[in-house]
């Protein structure tokens, strides 16, 4: 099982801020996960942005990094803080 | 060293005097302080909305002060920033930084306010006259953090 | 903008709280504070004496903060030092700069600093256990006066 | 007449913080203030160092500034505030 969670406008947009998917052995990056997210709809696009960043496990990560059953994804729009 | 995050407002005055707080080893504190602001990109705001990634905003502020540690000789370091709902005037955010040498703490604490800005999971929902809108983040603020990764 | 130059001691932080006081302009405050090592150079330092130029102190401090004030946006300066008998742990110097902008603050309230550390007549004499001794400038101050003169 | 002032580490040298030089017009510059200086005796060469710093009517300056009648020129020791 994965935990997916979404901050901020992509939270807005697509209406949720934390589920669980079933873990898959196709999810080998987190971009796998975001490829599967984008065939859910209109919505989901947001997701597409070119700047949307990435968390593995609470640590910032790319789009590129490897995952594993049981890790905490997110997925969220660049960060303004401070 | 301490990392904080909270809804209740502060006060940076007290938080700048702990930092000293007795260690006669201090020479140089710099501090920054992140004030919310009644106007931004064109539009009056009456106040904003700071969600953040309960979890993650603590272990990214601890990493990004490890890295400033590791690369400047720092005695303290304390970073607070707030969450939930602020008022204009209000403060938002605190770094601040003591070393025995000046340029040390000037450098730390703009390294982490570089870094917190572009890598800590804070994001600004405004109000406004229109409504409220999502803060964009700035390019400025990548630009920043490249200084430090040459 | 204040400048002062003054015996007493003083509350950093309540000077920095003041350069905020109220103007829902400000986005950034940045402050350096200095501080009465108990240690310099290698000896234990019991105190020291602060010799200043009177007149040429404030007129000095103010060219340096109107050429801050010319290269940035800035909001408020508030530079004050203190001059006379200085025991360890007290502030010597705070410089606070505020600005609608992060990066103007901080590498204002750099500048400042440095000219200051390299402009400003202010004299340091050490008490340590050997006897008073004046404080050598530093080259390095010179060198980070530099940065700003490219 | 000049007002010359020194401060710091050459003022206890020297054993005087301010003075009045009466005014010739062969001070041109306040390096030959200076040099006037020099010739008083061993305490004064502190006034030699290649670091030494001027004043100019509570001006930082330097050796070469002109002056003029009237002037309060300053010699101190590089600054060490802050």
């Amino acid at each position: 099982m994965l935990t997916v969670v979404y901050f901020a406008r992509y939270r807005e947009a697509l209406g949720v801020g934390e589920e669980q998917l079933p873990w898959s052995a196709e999810l080998v990056t987190v971009n796998d996960v975001r490829a599967q997210l984008l065939t859910r709809g209109e919505a989901w696009q947001v997701l597409d942005e070119p700047k949307v960043m990435c968390a593995r496990n609470q640590d910032m990560c790319r789009l590129e990094t490897p995952i594993a059953d049981g890790d905490e994804i997110a997925f969220f729009p660049p960060v303004t803080g401070g | 060293m301490t990392i904080t995050v909270q809804t209740a407002c502060f006060d940076p005055g007290q938080l700048l005097n702990q930092l000293h707080a007795d260690h006669l080893g201090v020479g140089a504190v710099v501090n920054f302080v992140g004030y919310v602001r009644d106007f931004n990109d064109g539009q009056a705001v009456a106040g904003m909305l700071l969600e953040h990634y309960p979890g993650m905003t603590e272990k990214a502020l601890g990493k990004i002060v490890d890295e400033a540690r590791a690369r400047w000789p720092l005695l303290s370091v304390d970073v607070l920033h707030r969450v939930g709902r602020l008022e204009p005037g209000e403060p938002i955010v605190f770094v601040g930084v003591s070393s025995a040498h000046r340029q040390a703490a000037f450098d730390a604490c703009n390294f982490i306010m570089d870094y917190l800005k572009t890598r800590a999971p804070f994001w600004k929902k405004e109000d406004t006259a229109e409504g409220p809108r999502w803060v964009d983040a700035r390019e400025s603020d990548d630009q920043a953090l490249e200084r430090w990764q040459q």
